[in-house]
């Protein structure tokens, strides 16, 4: 790698210490040792089941919420030993949107001042008149009308308030998007829509996107590079189509098996597998190996950690290199 | 037809009374058969009205909805039954399970008591008798350990068993329908996928009828033998679910299905349905997807197209379908 | 007949013991019932014997030889002797004495016991009250064992034992059969004073039967209420208590004689008696009541006459009136009557504000203390105080040296008739002076059970004497 | 792009009066205020006008509502009671409401240990019964309208408090806050941009329903003699007074008695309205 | 469980110390000493400094303090000034009437309420549901006090049938207690009785709207059976809440009904000692007012356990 990322997350962990009112506060890890990079230009997917520690990877990556260790490197400079004010000044560089564009819009507020909001970090406070055309110029280019701009969100559909979340996160220009589920609260049609607006910011404007979802189809259609979680670890990332058509991970497998697809009528064969009890993710082994078709003894002995296993593609799996000579 | 279908809805109409007393029709001119064993899904966006339909089976719609036409179960007419008629058949000849399995169960008692219930409500069953044949359900649901997390409450467990817990009680008392009102949007795939497998299988030992509501084609693929495609309160394709989402005839089904994120070639883009689903007072005139198809003619935005009966068992809500239908 | 009685109070005293503290309801449920003195007060107002069945005073007025009762016994079994009764004098006027009229027995020398049946006091100097002192509560003769608790469990020599206090409630008496005096035996066995201070809560107790007598209800406006009661009947006797209105005589304008004149004037007394005590009240021109000997009526020496009152402030330099404020505390008549004269004087152009204030406390610190005010409303109890407008300081601020003088010579004195006139005198100079706007005496409103017999009509001295009470058949 | 398609209809403002609660008590309210501010101007008779003579009139034999055991005008006395009860409990109102929400929404925006000391301050006033610290303060400061203010005031400083923080933490938790966290904004800005506007109709439904509270409270003081000194009519004190009349002129007690719960019910109905108008759940139901 | 108690326990004392320091600053600042009010307008001055001395008022603020703090952590809560007997005791007698007066209030009240309210919230906008909204609101308007005269006027003065007044004590017979508390408790439980309905209803009507309830109907229950049996048990949470604060209220804060009633509580106890600045007795009031504040919120936490299991989940 000649030129450095455009984002560089170095062994990120984050803890959640829960204080329960009685006895000792146990913590969860949410995120363990998380390392991933994003250039500029790049779409970046992450996926996952629920609970997984997207969010969590995301938050941190937007500097909402600081690790328990680890670093996020931006354009260089490591977010969290940046100067308050300094990072204010970066967070032109980086802005989020979030799951449910019904929660996400202040209902109070309308289109925008909601649009205009993350000016507040521009050293030069812009004038009226430039928020104003700022924020006409967004709207327009993320296919709303400058006139919007004095309605609420209540009169917009759950689309159009998405694209007003993704206007506001454009408007200082960054170079960086975390978009937290930022279609899975849409309908199908809307979704479309919405996905192919990313795609076109990416290519408009060189938008880079760390893009995080459950939804593996929408990942496979936008993502330049998916990273695949499981409790709170990468086990595996890859160019989006090469990792679900022949995964190294066996939970990689596990997730495209079950993505339901119209190109698959009537049940699956083999879905003859009976619940996997819960399996604590103890720092002694993999955690996925309860729930492992392929698990050996050596999953329950050594915590798997991510290497490369072909060019470009890295998986956190003692029998990585058996499900790459299997093929699919 | 020989024999009188186990569910047969016919010019179902459901409104709404608005704020100032209007009332708005949501729900417009639906009918389908449903046989015994039969599995049929119900696919739409949000807001085209599945779950006021399923609502309206089950006799439960919200005080502010009004229904007109038929829903016959068994032979009766379900909007005129009797409310004491009604609680007779709810549960026990119709089981529902529904959409939110963190805010379905009742928080403050055990999964064992709320499966129970139902034994007890209408079998007259003894509470003993009920928990135990409870504990059976939860072991037909893949529980583990089922005995012991009879006697638990619904925080402890996670979505996915809160939703078979969900199944079990729908599925208590045997009903001949079973109505499952997008059972599982909140669950992940790999725990959907698994609830998918029990609802199937259950549906199939049980000889359950089932209607499945979802806004997912691939979960509809997955579950149903025969589909019903709504659109702003009406049905707008119905067939063999394998036809419908192969052959699609209506150009709202054609546009879901190309909206399907799926990797495209290098930097296409996804076809989508321009626009988007209008409010219910303010439908466009003519056909209710006149302002978004783009194979409209101006006839579709004179009238209302009918619904036009295919070959086999397949309808179509189109106007062109209507013009090939004849040919 | 009927041997138990329920008699309602409206304060709760706090505490049992009348020699350690100085609240009237002490007295009121205490004295003559558990405790007696060496001599005591009658219905009237006389003195009378008790525990010292009788006494000689030497020419010179400077010593008084009581001879006591023999037999006596405190409730505890303790015996009642000469020693006793000096312990108990003692006891109220050492240095660590904390009795309320502990400066009426300064005048005393020396306390000797010949003998136990008798007991001689030396003055040092004649003190022509001090055996009327003698006869109230605070002088009460307590036992040498018991007296540290009294104040919790009084154990006396009266014709009643006490049993329980519920405090917030009641305190319960029986009578006591070991008493001592055979002339006087009670009639009632058990008696009960509960305390309610609501005057709503006072006329439902008194209708639902829950209380039997009132010897003092708080509300006049009520009264009327129990007229059509076939069961109770309304007694209306005299009290000690003068509301007057004093003045802060040491501060502008009311220094000037002539401005408290005319205040004196702009106010219609019968219509303040009317308008704040519902027509139950008697007015008064000078601090003395008609029950009090020596009264004249001096209501007449500055009548109600808004001209003339006027005439007067305008002739003193306020032709267009001031404004002043009064403390009123809380209690029914003040602010009542304050809000009728406030009215009166705003038609002679002065206008007055009301300060509500707190009562005991703020009061006390305020105006008794510190006699910062400039006018205040309240009554006052004790019977023929007039010489508070002698002392000093007072809160009244009155500096006059006739009064002065004219009360030494009372003291002096010991012909009653003499006395008598000199009282005379003195409430004319106080009619003409008006230190204070004399308003009015409170009425003693008993309502009782018609079949309740003996209990007190007038008030000579605040009290429940419950020795003479009895049921008809 | 085409128009934006409304999710609901506007709400029409002469709806609201479709609610029977929102129209009764405005109705209500809005008459008591117009008959306060009347009094300030006019009143049948001056309030404090004694005429002795006339003393304990029943209604319509003198004046319109009788007389008072002064020969006051009852009808004027409840005129200018309205004026002193209205504004006192306004004034407490206004004044706990703005501490108690400034202490609700800090506790929110903190967290933590601050949310600690706020809730245990709430606990402290909670301790202390209102009556007892309306006495406190009545010795300290002298009582009168500003006692009264400042007692009921501080009793409803934990209210708001509550209420606030209760609502503020529910705002805190939504992403359009995190979104404007991540434009960089501190707590300041987002209480005053997102959560105080978005927590305001709350705070307007407890004020209307405290203003009822504080009319009882008021009454409560005055009864006790620590509201307004005498003359100044206040509808506690005339309850008060007119206690030991009650067999023998009702009216007396009955007229305040009916202004107060008139006024408390008012409110009531109103924050109960309001409470329906503003709560968006309620907006697609009947 | 325990951890919890001894958190609370530890906000509790900072709590008491903080509100004990202020009232004894604050009764130290008001005008009017015990001494001056307990001898009278014609006390002398050296009499004044004698009962000063004896009950050790002429030592600074701090040492009073310290050493009431003291006494209060070793049990002993001193002795009144005025009445002269240990004010635990003081505090035991008045407990003795205002605890079953506060408990006869808040069951009456709850017996009113949560029928009223569930019933208005389940057939919401019928006449029910209006009657119950315009009686609540009615009582919650009309002063509490102004209600206990009426009852005393109707029950006691005309009819005859409970007594206007006072408390005969429990030696008087449980039949004769229960006697004396009924009016001022209903006089008490009218106004709480309107705000738990109104508590009642719309939490009630909160979690009609859960999909718990609908699940419930779908098994076939009866819209009774899923009211009673579903909703009312969650819908109490709230309801609990109230009901914890207006138990602190009705302890403490009685003090009118306690008067026209001439009812020996423990609110008339606190006043009075105000009055006669018997600051000891006072402290200690509020002091225990304050510790039940606290205990309360505790006693309904742990009721949300009992009625809320995903509470008892976290807890564990
Ligand atoms: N504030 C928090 N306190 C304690 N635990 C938390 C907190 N936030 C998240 N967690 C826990 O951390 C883990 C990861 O949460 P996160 O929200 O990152 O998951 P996710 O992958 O985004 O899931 P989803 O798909 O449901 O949004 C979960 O187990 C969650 O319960
Ligand atoms: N109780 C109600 N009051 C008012 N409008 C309602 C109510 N219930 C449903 N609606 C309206 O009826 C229409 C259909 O609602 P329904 O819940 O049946 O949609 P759905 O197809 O189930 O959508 P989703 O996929 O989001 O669950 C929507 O426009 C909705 O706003
Ligand atoms: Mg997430
Ligand atoms: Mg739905």
């Amino acid at each position: 790698m000649s030129k450095s990322p455009l984002l560089d997350i170095r062994v990120l962990s984050r803890d959640y210490v829960s204080h329960s009112l009685v006895g000792a506060s146990h913590s969860t890890r949410a995120l363990d040792e998380v390392s991933l990079t994003v250039d500029g230009g790049e779409i970046v997917g992450i996926v996952g089941e629920s609970g997984c520690g997207k969010s969590t990877l995301a938050r941190l990556v937007a500097a909402l919420d600081r690790p328990t260790s680890g670093h996020v490197l931006f354009d260089g400079d490591d977010l969290f030993s940046l100067r308050p004010k300094d990072l204010m000044r970066k967070r032109e560089n980086f802005q989020m949107v979030f799951q449910d564009p019904f929660g996400s819009l202040d209902p109070r507020q309308k289109v925008e001042r909601i649009v205009a909001e993350p000016l507040h970090v521009l050293a030069r406070r812009p004038s009226r008149a430039e928020i104003r055309e700022k924020v006409a110029d967004m709207l327009e280019s993320v296919g709303l009308q400058a006139a919007h701009a004095g309605r609420y969100p209540h009169e917009f559909s759950g689309g159009q308030r998405q694209r007003i979340a993704i206007a506001r996160a454009l408007v200082t220009e960054p170079k960086l998007v975390i978009a937290d589920e930022a279609v899975s609260a849409l309908d199908l049609s809307v979704q479309a829509q919405v996905l192919n607006l990313l795609m076109d910011l990416r290519e408009k404007r060189g938008v880079s996107f760390l893009f995080i979802t459950h939804n593996l189809a929408v990942v496979d259609c936008i993502a330049d590079r998916v990273g695949v979680m499981y409790r709170g670890r990468l086990v595996e990332t890859g160019p989006a189509h090469h990792v679900f058509e022949r995964p190294f991970h066996p939970y990689t497998r596990v997730l495209a098996d079950a993505e339901p697809s119209i190109e698959r009528f009537g049940r699956p064969a083999a879905s003859e597998r009976s619940p996997p009890p819960p399996s604590p993710a103890d720092a002694g082994g993999c955690a996925f190996r309860n729930r492992c078709p392929l698990a050996i003894a050596r999953c329950a002995a050594e915590r798997p950690e991510l290497r490369m296993i072909a060019p470009g593609r890295q998986a956190a799996c003692h029998r990585a290199e058996d499900m790459a000579e299997n093929g699919n | 037809m020989t024999t009188a279908p186990l569910l047969s809805v016919r010019d179902l109409a459901i409104s709404i009374r608005m704020g100032d007393g209007s009332l708005t029709p949501i729900v417009t001119d639906v009918a389908f058969n449903v046989e015994a064993g039969e599995s049929l899904g119900v696919v739409g966006e949000s807001g085209s009205g599945k779950s006021l339909l399923s609502l309206a089976i089950m006799g439960l719609l919200p005080g502010v909805a009004e229904a007109t036409g038929t829903i016959a179960f068994e032979g009766e007419n379900l909007l005129t039954a009797s409310e004491d008629r009604l609680c007779h058949i709810r549960g026990n000849r119709i089981g529902m399970i529904f959409q939110e399995p963190m805010t379905a169960l009742n928080p403050a008692m055990t999964i064992g008591d709320q499966i129970a219930e139902g034994l007890v409500w209408h079998r007259g069953m003894s509470w003993r008798d009920a928990r135990s044949q409870a504990v059976d359900l939860l072991d037909q649901v893949r529980i583990p350990d089922a005995a012991r997390r009879a006697k638990t409450y619904p925080h402890e467990m996670s979505g996915g068993q809160r939703q078979r817990v969900g199944i079990a009680i729908a599925l208590s008392l045997k009903p001949a329908l079973m109505i499952a009102d997008e059972p599982t949007t909140a669950l992940d795939v790999t725990v959907q996928a698994e609830v998918l497998d029990i609802l199937d299988d259950l549906a199939r030992e049980h000889g359950m009828a089932l209607i499945l509501v979802s806004h997912d084609l691939g979960v509809i693929a997955r579950m149903c033998r025969r589909t019903i495609v709504m659109y702003a309160g009406r049905r707008m394709e119905e067939g063999g679910t394998r036809e419908v989402l192969t052959e699609p005839r209506n150009p709202y089904t054609r546009g879901l299905i190309r909206a399907i994120p799926k990797r495209v070639a290098d930097g296409g883009r996804l076809q989508t349905i321009r626009g988007t689903v209008p409010g219910f007072n303010r439908l466009p005139a003519g056909c209710v997807f006149s302002d978004r198809c783009p194979e409209r003619i101006d006839a579709c935005h004179i009238a209302e197209p009918g619904w036009t009966f295919l070959n086999g068992n397949r309808g179509v809500r189109c106007i062109r379908a209507m013009e090939e239908g004849n040919q | 007949a009927q041997k138990d009685l329920t008699l309602g109070m409206a304060v709760e005293p706090t505490g049992l013991d009348p020699t350690v503290a100085a609240p009237v309801a002490i007295g009121q449920v205490t004295w003559q019932n558990i405790f007696e003195g060496l001599v005591t007060i009658d219905r009237d107002g006389n003195i009378q014997p008790q525990l010292a069945t009788s006494w000689d005073i030497s020419a010179d007025g400077l010593t008084y030889t009581f001879h006591l009762a023999e037999g006596v016994k405190f409730h505890d079994g303790e015996a009642f002797d000469s020693s006793v009764a000096k312990a108990s004098l003692d006891r109220a006027r050492g240095a660590d004495s904390v009795n309320p009229q502990k400066r009426f027995f300064a005048a005393i020398d020396t306390i000797e016991t010949p003998d136990a049946a008798t007991l001689v006091l030396k003055l040092k100097e004649p003190a022509g009250s001090l055996l009327y002192w003698l006869g109230w509560p605070s002088s009460s003769i307590v036992g040498t064992k018991s007296a540290a608790d009294d104040k919790t469990t009084p154990i006396g020599t009266g014709p009643f034992k006490f049993v329980s206090w519920a405090k917030g409630d009641k305190v319960e008496l029986e009578a006591n059969p070991d008493y001592w005096n055979k002339d006087r035996q009670v009639k009632l066995e058990k008696v009960t004073f509960r305390f309610i201070s609501d005057p709503q809560a006072q006329a439902a107790a008194l209708k639902s039967g829950d209380v039997d007598a009132f010897a003092e209800f708080s509300a006049p406006e009520l009264v009327e209420t129990f007229k059509d009661d076939p069961r109770l009947a309304t007694v209306i006797g005299n009290t000690e208590l003068k509301v007057v209105a004093g003045m802060n005589n040491a501060r502008k304008p009311f220094d000037d004689k002539r401005v408290r004149q005319a205040l004196m004037m702009a106010l219609d007394r019968s219509v303040i008696v009317e308008g704040a005590r519902s027509g139950y009240g008697t007015p008064i021109g000078s601090h003395y009541t008609p029950n009090d000997r020596g009264y004249i009526d001096l209501t007449g020496v500055y009548p109600y006459d808004p001209e003339k009152a006027k005439a007067l402030l305008a002739e003193a330099g306020y032709p267009n009136g001031f404004s002043f404020t009064i403390k009123t505390p809380q209690m029914a008549y003040a602010p009542s009557s304050a809000q009728v004269m406030q009215a009166m004087f705003a038609e002679i152009g002065v206008t007055m504000n009301i300060e509500p204030t707190e009562f005991p406390a703020k009061w006390v610190q305020d105006v008794l203390k510190g006699r910062d005010y400039e006018m205040t409303i309240v009554a006052h109890a004790e019977p023929m105080d007039i010489d508070i407008y002698a002392r000093d300081p007072y809160y009244f601020n009155y500096k006059n040296p006739a009064f002065n003088d004219l009360l030494k010579k009372i003291e002096a004195t010991s012909d009653t008739a003499e006395q008598d006139k000199l009282y005379g005198e003195a409430q004319k100079i106080l009619a003409e002076d008006v230190p204070a706007l004399f308003l009015f005496v409170m009425p003693k409103l008993g309502i009782w059970d018609r079949k309740l017999k003996g209990l007190w009509e007038n008030e000579p001295i605040p009290s429940n004497v419950l020795t003479e009470v009895y049921w008809e058949e | 792009m085409n128009a934006a398609t409304p999710a609901t209809g506007r709400t029409r403002p002469w709806l609201a009066f479709r609610r029977p609660n929102l129209a009764i008590g405005a109705t209500i309210i809005v008459s008591l205020v117009a008959i306060a501010l009347v009094s300030l101007v006019w009143t049948p008779l001056p309030p404090a006008k004694m005429q002795i003579v006339h003393k304990l009139k029943a209604p319509l034999v003198h004046g319109l509502l009788g007389t008072d055991q002064f020969g006051r005008d009852i009808a004027s006395m409840l005129m200018v009671g309205a004026w002193n009860s209205l504004s006192t409990s306004a004034a407490a109102v206004a004044i706990g409401a703005s501490l108690g929400t400034l202490l609700g929404v800090f506790a929110a925006a903190r967290r933590g240990l601050t949310e600690a000391f706020v809730m245990r301050v709430s606990d402290v006033i909670f301790a202390v019964p209102p009556i007892l610290s309306a006495m406190m303060l009545g010795a300290l400061i002298g009582t009168g309208r500003f006692t009264a203010i400042i007692a009921i005031a501080v009793f409803m400083v934990p209210v708001f408090a509550r209420v606030t923080a209760g609502a503020a933490l529910q705002i805190w938790s939504r992403d359009y806050v995190l979104a404007a966290r991540g434009a960089g904004k501190g707590g300041f800005l987002i209480t005053v941009e997102h959560v105080l506007p978005n927590i305001a109709n709350q705070i307007i439904v407890q004020v209307t329903i405290q203003l009822g509270l504080a009319i009882l409270t008021e009454a409560g003081l005055s009864f006790l003699g620590l509201g307004m000194p005498p003359p100044a009519p206040t509808w506690g004190r005339m309850l008060a007074d007119a206690q030991t009349y009650l067999a023998t002129a009702p009216w007396l007690a009955i007229m305040p008695g009916l202004a107060i719960a008139l006024s408390v019910f008012g409110f009531n109905m109103l924050g109960d309205g309001l409470r329906d108008l503003l709560d968006p759940r309620e907006k697609g139901r009947s | 469980m325990l951890t919890l108690l001894a958190r609370r326990i530890a906000g509790l004392v900072l709590t008491l110390l903080a509100v004990s320091a202020l009232i004894f600053a604050v009764m130290d600042i008001l005008p009017g000493d015990p001494a001056s009010i307990m001898l009278g307008m014609s006390a002398s001055p050296d009499t004044l400094a004698a009962l000063r001395h004896e009950l050790g008022l002429d030592q600074p603020l701090v040492i009073r303090y310290l050493q009431w703090l003291a006494g209060v952590a070793t049990g002993d809560l001193g002795k009144s000034y005025t009445y002269g007997v240990p004010v635990a005791g003081l505090i035991a007698e008045r407990l003795a009437v205002t605890l079953p007066l506060a408990l006869m209030a808040i069951l009456i009240s709850m017996a009113i309420a949560i029928p009223l309210g569930v019933v208005s919230a389940s057939r919401r906008n019928s006449a029910v549901d209006y009657a119950g909204g315009f009686v609540s609101q009615l009582f919650i308007a009309v002063p509490g006090f102004w209600v206990a005269l009426l009852l005393i006027l109707a029950f006691s003065m005309s009819l005859g049938w409970l007594p206007a007044g006072g408390f005969p004590g429990w030696q008087a017979g449980l039949i004769a207690g229960l006697e004396a508390l009924l009016l001022p408790a209903v006089a008490l439980a009218l106004q709480q009785a309107g705000v738990l309905t109104r508590v009642t209803r719309s939490s009630v009507l909160e979690v009609l709207n859960e999909d718990f309830v609908r699940t419930a109907r779908a098994k076939g229950l009866s819209r009774r059976a899923a009211l009673w049996r579903h909703a009312v048990r969650n819908a109490l949470v709230p309801v609990a809440t109230i009901l914890g604060l207006q138990f602190t209220f009705l302890i403490a804060g009685a003090v009118l009904i306690e008067n026209v009633f001439n009812l020996p509580g423990l609110g008339r106890l606190a006043l009075q000692a105000l009055s006669q600045r018997d600051i000891i007795v006072l402290q200690d009031v509020v002091l225990f007012f304050a510790a039940l504040v606290i205990t309360m919120n505790f006693l309904v936490d742990l009721s949300y356990l009992l009625l809320d299991p995903r509470l008892r989940g976290r807890s564990r």
